[in-house]
């Protein structure tokens, strides 16, 4: 096995644990921090595809994690401002009790 | 003779290293320099620790007309030794609520979080212990992770006042962070370079003896002082420490801490202040350089350690001097003051790398900088009308 | 595997660090135990940057998701109350859906890189890879992404503000 | 300018630290073990029990009224009474206490005791030092450590003190004019009528 694999394998892992916490949490800043290690899973993928791919001067793949940590900030940002405005409204988190599109 | 002398002076420190790793079998050595390293960090900058401490004690209380701690040993000097006891046999008091692990785990997230950043620091020539070339990067990241030991200590502790001290800190560290980060980049725009040391070295240039250190430029001051600003607010000093107002909050998120975890937390506030002199240092003040070409043949290591310990003695001084300020003047302070001017420094800074050499860039800089600086001055002393104070989120 | 074992065991640890803050990260019942175990799992990620040579990119992570991310979701979690554990169950209704969906992504994605095993580089590229070099990139070739990137946080930042600012209108009402 | 009142505040901490080193007179601390602060005449601290004369047991104000002991706030008096009686200062007998406790540990220094002592027996002290590592014995002080002499009374309220002797030593006179024309009435009873009734005489100067 190579180090590679290992890399995709550990990122595969994170991104299920994400996903899974994505799809299961009723609180929806769970949710959130899901999404977050999802997408940190991919940033490890393409460091590691950076990292032992042909190109590694490129620098391709480390640009793309830059930018995705960049976005993900962006993301985090406007995602609990969301939670937080959708609290104020509702007084609730709850991902099951908000199941009406009416404010 | 006299110039070998001085170079083996000043690379004391790293020929003792090397000469005690040699002592060992190789595939220890590694290992055994690393240790070696993060011993003389801890032992140097844990003593240094006591110096500040006493020093801020007799300082502060030459300045109210007082005389200090003066009964322990000769002067009071050995006072901290006294401190550092005392905390160490006292009760170790959890609360019932608490949550213990967290609780338990937000002093060593700290320590072990202000004693990294040390990694970066060029203590003297040739002694960065890891020379990183992102290093600056790497500093400011632990420096953030910081944060989340306050909250940890807040938080855990279930009592109001540690909790409210805990987002009063998050929220100034959050805000000054900002400027402290932005001015670092004007010095990384004057050198091209994140590396501590390219830093340092770069300053250590004379010209007519004096040296070339960012301080003496005009965006270098005006970056300076928002600096010592930005680093005041980041390590919760007087007239920024609000997380700790014992008039309203206690002690802030460290209130529910006693013994020796109350003890880590000073190291952990007292450390920081050191290592963030110690980066201003390295950013404008030339690190471990000389102030003047001839006192070269001091070592590098004492010009820094010369250098942090003034900065303490500001700090002091300050604490001494200014009352506390209202969360509202500290945020209006951090946001409509200290940041446009970064921002307008960092603009300055480019205008100087594009003016060339001569005096006119000189003029140009430093009038356009106090220019700014007495407007947004004018502008940020207007009083303020406060209406009814409303709570958005305890509704 | 061609690496010396002590690489191993290095990368063994710190994918274990990884995947337990991640998995505490959504097991956990206290939110704010969750959110601390996420940044667990953030410096597991930043950890397994360095040992991939990305040295800016891991100090960035710790930046940005320890320093900021972090301290934003737990300011969220007070914000929105909701760091007292719900008496009811903390999964939703569907979870069992999730479960099997997250699973069956992770073995689809396990198989995937299982079958390229071959196909996959096994010579690692010996990147020396300076800050320098990562600033002249994004000032030169990756210029506009930067510049989007940077209008991106702004319009974020600002659309941020405005989502979750009071509405004045609402407390009239 | 922005500034400028931090500079003016850095010079004036600065003028203090500089100058508690040249003029000892900034210093206003009063190193305490080895100096002291010249006493405070009002000050007060603790209750003690004023005696007169040289002979502390004999002669104790006190008659153990027991007014104090229900007066205290946080009743940290505890007084047993005698059995027997012994003369007063007028020369009148009286019953004296035979245990008087104050636990220091609980006494608040409110100075009510004082108030309201109609025998003018307990005082404050202004002694301070009143620590000690025996935590049960040694905080609670009985009649033999709080009993101080009248000289002692004078040295720390020398005008209070005065006062207080003054009207003392009026009251002796008002008594002793009284017994003696009581003395004189009686006497003058006894030539008038040889079998009037020595005893009432001696109960009306009780009764006062």
């Amino acid at each position: 096995m190579s180090p590679l694999s290992g890399y995709l394998l550990v990122a595969a892992l994170v991104f299920a644990i994400g996903l899974a916490g994505a799809l299961t949490r009723r609180n929806a800043i769970l949710v959130l921090i899901g999404i977050e290690l999802m997408l940190n899973a991919a940033n490890l993928n393409l460091i590691a595809f950076w990292r032992y791919g042909p190109h590694p001067e490129a620098l391709t793949g480390l640009m793309f994690a830059v930018f995705s940590i960049a976005i993900a900030a962006a993301e985090a940002a406007v995602g609990l401002g969301l939670v937080i405005s959708i609290y104020r409204h509702l007084k609730t988190t709850d991902l099951d009790e908000i199941n009406r599109m009416k404010g | 003779m006299t110039s070998s002398f001085a170079e083996n002076l000043d690379q004391i420190f790293v020929l003792l290293k090397h000469w005690i790793v040699a002592l060992v079998p190789v595939p220890l050595q590694p290992l055994v320099g690393a240790v070696l390293s993060v011993a003389a960090i801890i032992v140097v900058f844990a003593t240094l620790f006591a110096i500040a401490v006493l020093m801020e004690r007799k300082g502060l209380g030459r300045m109210q007309n007082r005389y200090g701690p003066n009964r322990v040993g000769p002067l009071g000097i050995l006072q901290p030794a006294a401190d550092g006891i005392k905390a160490l046999i006292k009760e170790d008091v959890v609360p019932y609520n608490a949550d213990h692990v967290v609780h338990f785990l937000a002093p060593i997230v700290l320590v072990v979080v202000v004693f990294m950043g040390y990694a970066v620091l060029p203590i003297g020539r040739n002694m960065t212990f890891v020379p990183m070339d992102a290093g600056l990067l790497f500093y400011f990241a632990m420096g953030a992770s910081a944060e989340l030991s306050v909250f940890m200590a807040g938080w855990s502790s279930r009592n109001k006042y540690s909790m409210l001290g805990a987002m009063r800190a998050i929220a100034q560290m959050i805000s000054y962070e900002i400027p402290l980060l932005m001015t670092s980049v004007i010095v990384v725009m004057m050198t091209g370079s994140l590396s501590l040391d390219k830093i340092a070295e770069v300053q250590n240039q004379y010209t007519w003896g004096l040296p070339h250190w960012f301080v003496f430029t005009p965006m270098g001051f005006a970056a300076f002082v928002m600096f010592a600003i930005a680093a005041t607010a980041e390590t919760n000093r007087s007239p920024f420490d609000l997380p700790e107002g014992e008039s309203e909050i206690i002690a802030g998120y460290f209130t529910e801490y006693s013994g020796f975890k109350f003890a880590e937390f000073f190291l952990g506030e007292y450390v920081a202040m050191l290592s963030i002199s110690g980066l201003g240092a390295t950013l404008f003040l030339g690190g471990w350089s000389a102030p003047l070409e001839v006192l070269n043949v001091v070592p590098s290591w004492f010009w820094f350690v010369v250098k942090i310990m003034t900065a303490m003695c500001v700090f002091i001084w300050m604490r001494g001097t200014l009352p506390r300020l209202r969360q509202d003047q500290l945020m209006n302070f951090a946001w409509k003051f200290v940041l446009p001017m970064t921002l307008l420094d960092l603009m300055v800074a480019g205008l100087w790398r594009f003016m060339g050499e001569g005096i006119l860039r000189w003029v140009v800089c430093s009038a356009i900088l106090l220019a700014a600086y007495v407007i947004g001055g004018r502008a940020g002393m207007k009083r303020e009308q406060f209406g009814p104070r409303s709570y958005r989120y305890a509704e | 595997m061609p690496s010396n074992p002590g690489d191993v065991i290095l990368f063994v640890i710190l994918s274990a660090l990884t995947v337990a803050g991640g998995l505490a990260a959504v097991l956990l019942r206290n939110v704010v135990h969750c959110a601390l175990a996420l940044t667990g799992a953030f410096i597991g990620l930043a950890l397994l940057f360095l040992r991939l040579d990305a040295q800016f990119a891991g100090f960035a992570q710790i930046l940005v998701y320890v320093g900021a991310v972090a301290i934003l979701v737990v300011f969220a979690i007070l914000l929105t109350r909701s760091s007292e554990t719900p008496a009811t169950g903390v999964f939703s209704k569907t979870w069992l859906a999730g479960l099997v969906v997250a699973a069956a992504v992770f073995a689809v994605l396990a198989w995937a890189v299982l079958q390229s095993e071959p196909a996959l580089p096994h010579a690692p590229g010996e990147p020396q890879v300076s800050v320098m070099q990562i600033g002249n990139a994004l000032m030169g070739q990756y210029v506009l992404p930067l510049e989007i990137v940077a209008v991106l946080l702004t319009a974020a930042m600002i659309g941020a503000v405005i989502v979750a600012m009071h509405e004045k209108k609402e407390t009239a009402k | 300018m922005l500034g400028e009142g931090i500079l003016k505040g850095l010079a004036e901490t600065a003028r203090n630290f500089a100058g508690s080193f040249v003029s000892k007179e900034r210093l206003t601390t009063v190193q305490y073990p080895e100096e002291r602060a010249p006493a405070i005449e009002a000050s007060r601290v603790f209750p003690f029990l004023v005696y007169d004369g040289p002979e502390w047991e004999a002669g104790l104000r006190c008659v153990a009224c027991q007014i104090c002991e229900k007066e205290c706030p946080p009743k940290c008096i505890y007084i047993e009474k005698s059995k027997d009686k012994k003369p007063d200062y007028v020369g009148k007998l009286q019953i004296y206490p035979a245990r008087f406790d104050i636990d220091v540990s609980v006494c608040m220094s409110c100075q009510i005791c004082v108030e309201v002592c109609p025998f003018e027996a307990i005082k404050m002290d202004t002694e301070f030092e009143l620590a000690t590592d025996d935590r049960f014995g040694g905080l609670l002080h009985d009649r033999k450590s709080l009993a101080k002499s009248n000289e002692y009374y004078h040295t720390i309220h020398p005008t209070e003190a005065a006062e207080v002797d003054a009207r003392l030593a009026e009251e002796k006179a008002k008594v002793e004019e009284k017994a003696r024309a009581a003395a004189a009435a009686a006497a003058a009873k006894a030539a008038e009528a040889p079998k009037s009734e020595a005893p009432k005489t001696g109960e009306g100067t009780e009764a006062q």
